[in-house]
């Protein structure tokens, strides 16, 4: 069980390495001529103008909302399907109870219109 | 113990004896060789991806009645090895005013989080890094690793578009990635545990048999998350500039493109673990190669299938993915999931057969149900458009695209 | 000293440099990626005391989704603060006294506790941690209730936070 | 193994840099940020508890997955009302919301 951490935790090590290495050996290996035109921010070769980090529509946060929901009820559910053989049909039907409490947000979220692409 | 019925433990067993032969301690030798395998495999995942491009263009070329690659090799095999020497050798331009930490470690971050995913990737009974106990979510925290490294591009470059482009395939990754959760539940569920190989050894039948529903979506999300044609709007290469990653070059840019493609075979692999059987198949215990035979047949069939769809469906627009996404594969996978969930327990004292049979029965049931509803649906949609104004837009509504 | 004590003190350190960052950089962004680094720090602890699940469990919610919603917040309020002022409040210097203070206070009297230096217990290895997790969450005796309620605080923030963010005056 | 005062001592510094961060920032987000670091000191807490003194129960396990939930309620009403301020103010500085100040 520690012995799959420890595998796990090397082998993020090893593929963090393997593509900076690459980019090392490029960056060693390519030329470097930099100079103002060619480091300007390419956008289609127009002037860029103003802030470059300008703001963003409140559409993608809503998503990100209703996608953390889902994921946080993942540490709950992921137990309960593991342990699903032992469960009796009781204990099943308290996870229906769960998802349908779920499925009534995104109803709300969808009736709202905050699903709503435009 | 052979060659034929347990070829890495073979090899791990003969490295161990001549590493402690060494005077090594136990501990040390068993890091060196974990270091060495996860090396190997790695590597072995990289390589493989030379060969990868190679194939989809050729295949895509194939498709589109082109001939692909020709002039390097026999059948153009070492095109790619020509591409890489080359992509190596250009020159890193970074943008003025770029946030260097972000912006270089984003290619990396992209890249690892496609490679984590191989660690518990069972090819055979024994071939595989580790069967970890929570092999599903260490699948989809490693999704999580590479939308990172996209949000990191898209902040780090200093470009107004390719923080567009970040925040639409964040957006559109982070979507998909809930009804791929949701679906996931059911071969846990079925399984009682979350390592890949147990999951594997569990499918009999295989799962995609007993919740059909469950691994296409699955594997639409997943081939959602992958950002390819047709959900590839996050680049669209033919009409937009690029994505993300347009201030990058050489082969920061590459590494993007690298990841793009061993993510495509990855989630391959893993659709044909989770739902088609894994390495499952007449001899395979016994056999570890013949296992792996089978694991590479399936993983081919469902590679293609995927090079099918980038070849032949046209692009989605944006409101079509996140509709598909939020108005059909949500709702749908909460239902599936209670669905199996209530008819599997009310059915566990049956024999397997009849389970079976029931669980086929409620997919069936469901799949008419979604049909239906989307029926009710296109046609509510439609109404405004028989207007005489012979309106020639396209139809806009998902279902349109599905039914 | 053992080699998961060395990980330990070398993971330990680098959260808590990460988290130094967090609140002491100027500028969002690069606070909230120190954030996400102390975040994956606090994973690799979790993994460390032999809970892979929540190890996993903490990159899917916290990196995958709240850092992501931190993410996407900095950039919509991007313009608002100039990362050339202060980020600290007047009287910052209290703070961090009070909280220096506080923590050595703390790890004083803790110091007196015997269980302070306890030695944990070896895991019964034929018992699979997250099963029992999963069963005690449905069990009625058990954790049912706050599993319940749970669902509906998810529900709860998932209005809330819709009906808040939504721009009122569009429609 | 890791000593329990190691790792008490450990999330106790999290805790209280987190709590620094709460009560010196200005900028509401970041003050978001320190209250995360505080409940992922707290759940190192219950995690360390569970492993070196009560490994036969759920509760510490239960609580920590009862935390995430929390966390993520928190950071997502949080977060909205922050935009939503910011937009009604074009600030996201917590000593400005002062609007029900007499």
């Amino acid at each position: 069980m520690v012995n799959d951490w420890v595998y796990i935790g090397l082998f993020i090590l090893i593929s963090l390495f393997l593509p900076a290495a690459a980019i090392l050996i490029a960056g060693w290996l390519a030329p470097k001529k930099p100079n103002k035109i060619k480091n300007s921010t390419y956008e289609c070769g127009i002037e860029t103008v103003g802030d470059t980090w300008v703001q963003f529509r409140v559409q993608y946060y809503i998503y990100a909302l209703v996608f953390l929901v889902f994921d946080v009820e993942t540490v709950f559910l992921y137990p309960w399907a593991v342990a699903y053989r032992q469960l009796t049909l009781f204990a099943v039907l308290e996870a229906v109870v769960f998802l349908l409490l779920l499925a009534g947000g995104l109803i709300y979220a969808w009736k709202k219109g905050a699903l709503q692409w435009n | 113990m052979t060659f034929w019925t347990d070829p890495i433990g073979l090899l791990d067993a003969w490295l161990f004896a001549v590493l402690t032969g060494w005077g090594l301690p136990a501990d040390v030798s068993r890091i060196i060789l974990y270091i060495l395998g996860g090396f190997v495999l790695a590597t072995g995942a990289m390589v493989f991806t030379v060969f990868l491009i190679w194939l989809e263009r050729k295949l895509i070329g194939r498709f589109q009645d082109r001939f692909g690659p020709n002039r390097v090799g026999p059948f153009g095999i070492f095109q790619t090895v020509a591409d890489m020497l080359k992509i190596f050798t250009k020159e890193f331009i970074t943008p003025d005013g770029a946030d260097l930490i972000p912006y270089n470690l984003a290619p990396i971050l992209s890249v690892a989080g496609v490679l984590f995913v191989w660690a518990v990737l069972p090819f055979a009974i024994n071939m595989l890094g580790v069967n970890l106990n929570v092999g599903v979510l260490y699948v989809v925290a490693a999704g999580a690793i590479g939308e990172l490294g996209m949000i990191l591009a898209g902040w780090g470059s200093n470009n107004k578009f390719a923080l567009i482009g970040a925040f639409r395939a964040i957006g559109q990754m982070i979507s998909y990635e809930v009804p791929m959760i949701l679906t996931l539940l059911v071969p846990v569920m079925f399984t009682g545990s979350m390592g890949l190989n147990d999951i594997v050894k569990a499918q009999n039948p295989w799962f995609v048999v007993v919740a059909p529903l469950a691994a296409f979506i699955f594997f639409i999300s997943q081939v959602a998350e992958n950002a390819r044609a047709p959900f590839d709007l996050t680049e669209a290469e033919s009409e937009l500039v690029a994505g993300f990653n347009i201030e990058y070059s050489g082969l920061k840019f590459g590494m993007f493109y690298v990841a793009e493609f061993l993510h495509a075979f990855t989630i391959s692999v893993l659709f044909a673990v989770i739902f088609l059987g894994g390495w499952l198949g007449p001899g395979a215990e016994k056999y570890p190669w013949l296992g792996l035979l089978y694991t590479m047949i399936k993983t081919t069939v469902v590679f293609f299938t995927i090079l099918l769809m980038r070849a032949g469906l046209p692009r989605f627009r944006i409101d079509q993915v996140m509709d598909l996404n939020w108005k059909l594969f949500t709702p749908l996978a909460i239902g599936i999931l209670i669905v199996t969930a209530v008819v599997d327990k009310s059915l566990a004292l049956f024999t397997p057969t009849i389970r079976v049979l029931g669980l086929l029965a409620a997919n069936l049931v469901m799949l008419l149900v979604t049909l239906r509803f989307l029926k009710i649906f296109a046609q509510k949609k439609r109404r405004p458009l028989v207007v005489p104004s012979a309106s020639t837009e396209l139809p806009d509504d998902i279902s349109e695209v599905l039914l | 000293m053992t080699a998961v004590q060395i990980v330990f003190l070398a993971v330990a350190a680098l959260t808590l440099a990460a988290a130094v960052m967090v609140v002491s950089l100027r500028r969002m962004m690069q606070s909230a990626l120190a954030l996400i680094l102390a975040l994956v720090g606090v994973a690799v602890i979790f993994a460390l005391l032999g809970s892979g699940f929540f190890a996993v469990s903490q990159v899917v919610v916290y990196i995958g989704a709240i850092a992501i919603l931190i993410i996407f917040a900095v950039m919509l309020t991007q313009n608002s603060m100039s990362p050339e002022h202060s980020q600290m409040n007047p009287g910052f210097l209290y703070a961090a006294l009070g909280s220096a203070l506080l923590f050595s206070s703390l790890v004083f009297i803790l110091s007196m506790w015997v269980g302070f230096y306890a030695i944990p217990v070896n895991l019964d290895p034929s018992v699979d941690t997250i099963t029992v997790l999963g069963l005690s969450l449905t069990d009625p005796q058990g954790f049912a209730l706050p599993f319940e309620i749970v669902s509906v605080l998810l529900l709860a923030a998932l209005i809330g936070g819709i009906y808040i963010a939504r721009d009122h005056h569009r429609d | 193994m890791i000593p329990l005062s190691w790792i008490l001592a450990f999330s106790l510094a999290l805790f209280f840099i987190g709590l620094f961060g709460a009560i010196a920032r200005k900028n509401a987000i970041s003050i978001l940020m320190g209250i995360e670091l505080m409940l992922n000191a707290v759940n190192i807490n219950l995690l360390a508890f569970w492993r070196y003194l009560y490994s036969a129960h759920m509760n510490g396990l239960v609580f920590i997955a009862v935390v995430f939930a929390v966390a993520a309620a928190e950071t997502a009403v949080g977060l909205a009302l922050i935009i939503s301020a910011y937009r009604n103010r074009r600030t996201i500085t917590a000593g400005d919301f002062d609007s029900l100040k007499g």
